[in-house]
């Protein structure tokens, strides 16, 4: 199996999940994380005092499909998560063991 | 208000030459007059605040501070012209007689000691009505941000304000409010302003709601409520601040405002109530949200009519306005029009309530300048004035609204841009956040870049050691 | 309150017969006074909301809004049922003479012309009066879900409150506040509600504990307080509006109010001071959760005393009330009895502690109608008086409320279920969240589902055409 | 406060022998007055908690509960203090004649009835003044805070602060206010504390900052304020409170209390948008928490000016401190001084500004005790008085304030350790957080580790079976 | 050596750590996520808008073992975080190349 | 390609960056995590009922870059997050099938 790992812009994420239901996706998992990158941040003035945020709030998102499925799904996420500007983000995979189903102790395919 | 203004007319108190100066009368003011209406004005004063937290926790987490400032920045902006220019226009002796504005005799508060002298009822101190009055104006317009929320630049809001104070609210607050106003003369009634604050400012919203139109996404984005503990702190200050607002408009410590504070307090619970358990009703659950409108609402329909209802008015009036604004809230959604924080579903159907009621409610049984409603054997009479109140304050508060918010759009621009819509206020408005909680990222994400741009006389500090003094 | 009561007692005032009219006495009220009673009323109606944040900082994140909204709802359920049925119960003519409560005679607020009337001494209007007492009525209920909290169903919660206000608050403060309470013939001495407010809400909570039992996990699952600036704010608001709680009691501004003002204050900063003292010597380090729980305990023990001791006295009650109400909080772990945050040990530990030791400190020098304690030559007379008005209430206030709780529990339930407790009141019992911080998932991760379902005459607006007007 | 206390001194007052007692004199108490007074210590008392809010948003948030708590024991310390020992200090008969320090005869409030008599103008119970004065001496320390925010210890902290109160605060209090101050013998005019608190406040931080140093890091490390809804909140609390602090100081409900109060909002308002239109000019974009710190600046530079100008000098004033403050706070790395939250941007620039500006805007047109500054006929005397005030008690409190700092600095440390300071106050000096937002892991990642520690007669809990009752 | 990362349910963490200690872990690296499943999620109402929160909230635990040992820590986990309920959560395991104590300076095994 | 993930202490965050940006790095990917290990947590008292927090605060840095780099990345992180005291953390390094830049659909070593 594969673990599909996105880092996509915040706003992206419904579409995404969309997308990936459709295609047949029944689980995936979502975090916040604060990305670096060639798109810039922003600046904070405090009394006079500025700041500047150069990280920007991305989502993290995870999935864990088949190999077969995997080309599929990093095309599918690419091209939804798609704004064409800078930030729109990567999408990475790696080679996964095994997966169980904790409520069923399911391993394997089956475990998705 | 209406009470004892009244009698204020028709002693000395707007004819500049006929009044006494302050000195002169100075032994009528009564001190423990003065010292409920002072402690009223502070006690409103404290509203404008708590309104803006009962807003700013409705709106997302990027917009709480544009929520706050535009809230805010109100205090500023009404306070100044208040003095300057709003007061007389409202309350300085009529222009030409229609009973339509007054002149800017007391402009800057020139000649103020010439009015509300202390005549045969008014036992407080001119100024004194001045600042009572002035936190009035300044809670109104600040309304109007709850069905504008998200999307006005700032700049742009702040010249519409300004606008809006002087050629909406001292125009109105002069017909309901002055004794030379016209709907003050046909003895329209409106004890604390149902109809100059809540009705005028839902309106006022409308008509800048129709030239900016709907939050980008509204209503498929979901737009939910960062923050709800801190819309109950603001109604909780709104509540208390209520008191000041209510029972301060017999502008005396009498037996008048402890009528006007307990029917207060009655209507906010059964109209808290009366939310809630429409809620429960419908929705199966009754929410925290709801209990807090609940009392928002009460305290608007209460607010025209404390003065001149008895306890069961207070209660009927209060449970109906809970329950029917609890219903209208959800008309916005059937007209498609995004009056952000229900402004027009609380303070409208509100105001309008609080404000027809007293023509079925009203009774002169404690106050003796009141007029009897229809339950009471006065006839339809009182009710048909209220309505006249009700129409022309919300016609001309609209339209005038809606052309201000008009010559301002064309002008500077009223709406934010889709990119700052998408940011949020706090950041494209104002170049802040509101929280910075991420305990462990904060400090570490960002950088202080360069010195401080805002001294002219401080050179940028990149020299300074840091750590060492 | 005892003070002015007594005089007014002896007058006119409950005999319904004898009374003259509100527009008889007129003359006799004072503005002054009204005005500062009716400040103290605000003072006092805001202190409700105080409470709600300083409850619901301490408790966890999932029961915050739970938490404020049995608060919260207190003000509407108490507000109307004071008005209606139980102002007349505390504070009406004595039913059948045995001084246990008061007939319906001012039911609704009727009558009430008739009561309170300016006589020798009280010096308010009699609605001020009603309003006054009212606010104490509301946070006394308030109080009992410090004890209770995170596992009430909110609904049998409100009918509970209902019940408890009717049964229990109504009888006693008819006794301890009432010219013909037979607690007040006794001279017990209670200024501002040392037994009436604390212990007797305290009890309140330890009856519906005993029916209610503990939350699931405590003690081992640990429960943190999820939001200290809230419980700090909650304190300032209570530490703020219990000025007009203590020194409005004197329902006059004179020199009584403000002796009890400085004992109130003087007496809360040395509590203060004793909690943390009390920290640093058993945990090395002070808090500032027992800052703001110390200052809470210090108005708890100040409370019954403030108007009938002296500067020294005060400063001794309040040192005493925080040190130990500090030690008393780790009770609850040896009695295995979950009293959430601490109402036994700070209100009923601090309340009769300033009950009691009124029995030594008690002073007339500043107060004609108190009486000297043990330390000031009164003999033991003043205490006996203190402790049996303590234990009696005490006793009344668990027992009814024992018996009203399990009535409750047993016919709609009191407690939620273990899986609602799971999830948290916010979600179980309202369906709404307390904050939505998360500022990147918020709006993404929630999806507005259908239409406006609240609305009777709003269709789904599934069709409405987002971002359009 | 200058103006009816001058009266007072004239006729009996500060002569124990032959003060009439309050008995003798209780028919002279004004209800009205002493109602306003009564209510504006409350309000002035409510200024702190307010104060901790301002100051506590604008931390990090792992200083959040530190920040908050060294404003909240100032009302513990000085609340026990002032009545025991400060107030007599300040207030009671001058010592030796010199002006410069009062008796202890007042301490522990002994024989306070023979001071403050309602003489021929005081009109409110001495008590009244008492705690009124009490809550001045309370907030001004807290102030200091600002300044030092995120390195004291907290029991060092505690200690300077009750020397300060004792050595700075008392000494210039009776300077300034007390009839027998020489500061006030010379009539420099300060109404409402410009010198006594701000002024003397900014001077304390300024004298500790020397000693303590900068904080680790700064500038170079980021140091984000963590909530700026609490620092509006804070500020909304101020500016409320502020109408007790200013219009309460004319110790009577009355005209000069109307003027003062109007003054007082006026210059907040236009201070406000001086601060916003001078970021927007400079920066481009205006802030919430400049819009909060222009307020703040407006009230603090009104304080010593609302009893002695006119609408146009509070105008003046206002937009003056809005607009100079707002440039003065990056003088800070300039100097490399490391004044955390601008207490000298703010309180001392403002104070200096609204103490001098009365040598040029002082009017006595309503004010009969008031000179007449530069622009109204006075010529530069009062310019003269204004300026010898502000640099007395600037050196004075510069120079003991650093004395006391280094003494407690030498003896106990006032300085966290470095690692604690990379902790935080909260966890290093109360082993607490601020907030449990983690939904999720709040709960789960803590223990509740033994029993507790606290109560010397509970056993530890270990045994105690979770869940059950 | 083997990076098992398993989504729990957040009131499982306590027992998972307590198991993993048991079992001979010394480390472990926890983090909160959003999880999208099987498992519904809830509706919040705000004045009559109701909205569908479709995620619900999870504990990611990751933990780099040795080889060896990952397929008994799959097991411990699967079994401790088990309640039979929909939403139990996934586990799943990767293969890590290197590990380093920054501490140390220690790699592989000896650096866990 | 290589996932280089570290946990690191928080306030070395803004060293570790900068020394990856010197290396060549030109994005990374960060998020909060709470670890377990050998450093000891801290007790929170509140009415005296104590509490030990055993979790201390740290953050992921996740970078992915070409296979040849992964080695020299993993030494800059393990210098510059370096204290010489416990808790400085981990680094480990797992394999990456692929990798998309969103933005412009380039794969592998382009998409960094
Ligand atoms: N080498 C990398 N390793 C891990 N995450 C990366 C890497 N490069 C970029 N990212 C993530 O991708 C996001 C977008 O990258 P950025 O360079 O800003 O834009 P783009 O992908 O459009 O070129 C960053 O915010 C960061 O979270
Ligand atoms: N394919 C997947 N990839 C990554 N995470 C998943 C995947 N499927 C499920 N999850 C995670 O596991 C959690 C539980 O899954 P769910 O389908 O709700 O229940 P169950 O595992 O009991 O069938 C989800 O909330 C999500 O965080
Ligand atoms: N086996 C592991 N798997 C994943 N993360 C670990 C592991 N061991 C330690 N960590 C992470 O590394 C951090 C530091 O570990 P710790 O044992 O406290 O100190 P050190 O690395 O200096 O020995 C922990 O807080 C945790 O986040």
């Amino acid at each position: 199996m594969r673990l599909v790992t996105a880092i996509i812009k915040p706003f992206k994420l419904d579409d995404v999940k969309a997308a990936l239901q459709e295609h047949g996706i029944t689980g995936l998992t979502v975090s916040e994380v604060q990305g670096f990158g060639r798109q810039k941040g922003h600046t904070e003035v405090y009394r006079g005092a500025e700041y500047t945020i150069e990280f920007t709030p991305k989502i993290r998102v995870e999935v864990v499909v088949d190999d077969d499925d995997a080309a599929g799904i990093v095309d599918v996420i690419a091209k939804v998560a798609r704004t064409d500007k800078i930030g729109d983000g990567k999408i990475w995979t790696t080679y996964v063991d095994d997966v169980v189903r904790i409520r069923t102790g399911e391993r394997g395919v089956e475990a998705l | 208000m209406l009470t004892t203004m009244l009698h204020v007319a028709q002693s000395c108190a707007f004819n500049p030459d006929t009044a006494s100066t302050v000195k002169g009368c100075a032994p009528t003011v009564n001190q423990g007059d003065n010292a409920w209406i002072l402690a009223s004005s502070a006690l409103v004063l404290f509203m404008t605040p708590g309104l803006a937290f009962f807003y700013a926790g409705m709106v997302r987490r990027k917009n709480v501070l544009g929520m706050i400032m535009q809230n805010w920045v109100v205090m500023g902006l009404v306070g100044v012209v208040w003095v300057l220019v709003t007061y007389s226009l409202a309350f300085g002796p009529d222009w030409g007689g229609h009973g339509f504005v007054g002149t800017l005799h007391f402009a800057g508060l020139m000649h103020i000691d010439q009015q509300a002298v202390p005549g045969e009822s008014l036992t407080i101190s001119p100024i004194v009505f001045v600042v009572f009055q002035m936190m009035f104006a300044v809670i109104t317009p600040a309304l109007i941000t709850g069905t504008t929320a998200d999307r006005m630049k700032f700049g742009a809001y702040c010249v519409f304000i300004v606008l809006w104070s002087i050629f909406v609210y001292a125009p109105i607050a002069h017909w309901v409010f002055s004794p030379g106003g016209w709907l003050f003369q046909r003895t329209a009634e409106d004890f604390a302003g149902g109809t100059v604050v809540h009705i005028n400012a839902a309106m006022g919203g409308l008509g800048v709601l129709l030239v900016i139109k709907n939050r980008k996404g509204w209503p498929g984005t979901p737009m939910k409520p960062h923050n709800l503990p801190f819309t109950v702190l603001g109604a909780g200050i709104l509540w208390f601040g209520w008191f000041g607002f209510n029972a301060g408009s017999a502008l005396a410590a009498n037996n008048l405002s402890a009528h006007a504070f307990v029917n207060t307090n009655t209507a906010t619970a059964a109209a808290l109530l009366g939310w809630i358990i429409v809620e429960k009703l419908k929705n199966g659950k009754s929410t925290t949200l709801g209990g807090a409108s609940g009392a928002v609402a009460g305290l608007v329909a209460i607010t025209p009519s404390c003065g001149f209802v008895n306890l069961l008015g207070a209660l009927v009036i209060g449970f109906l306005a809970g329950g029917i604004c609890c219903l209208a809230c959800g008309l916005k959604f059937k007209f498609n029009r995004d009056d952000a924080l229900d402004v027009l579903g609380v303070h409208f159907v509100g105001g309008v309530l609080g404000a027809v009621l007293i023509g079925f409610f009203g009774t002169n049984s404690f106050n003796s300048v009141a007029r009897d409603g229809l339950f009471y054997g006065g006839g339809a009479g009182l009710l048909g004035e209220q309505c006249l109140g009700v129409v022309c304050v919300a016609g001309f508060s609209l339209a005038v609204s809606y052309i201000l918010a008009q010559i301002v759009d064309k002008t500077m621009g009223l709406r934010m841009s889709e990119e700052d819509e998408e940011i949020g206020m706090d950041l494209s408005q104002h170049d802040e956040e509101g929280y910075d909680f991420d305990s462990v990222l904060s400090g570490v994400r960002s950088t202080l870049t360069g010195g401080q741009p805002i001294s002219p006389f401080a050179k940028p500090t990149a020299g300074a050691t840091p750590g060492e003094a």
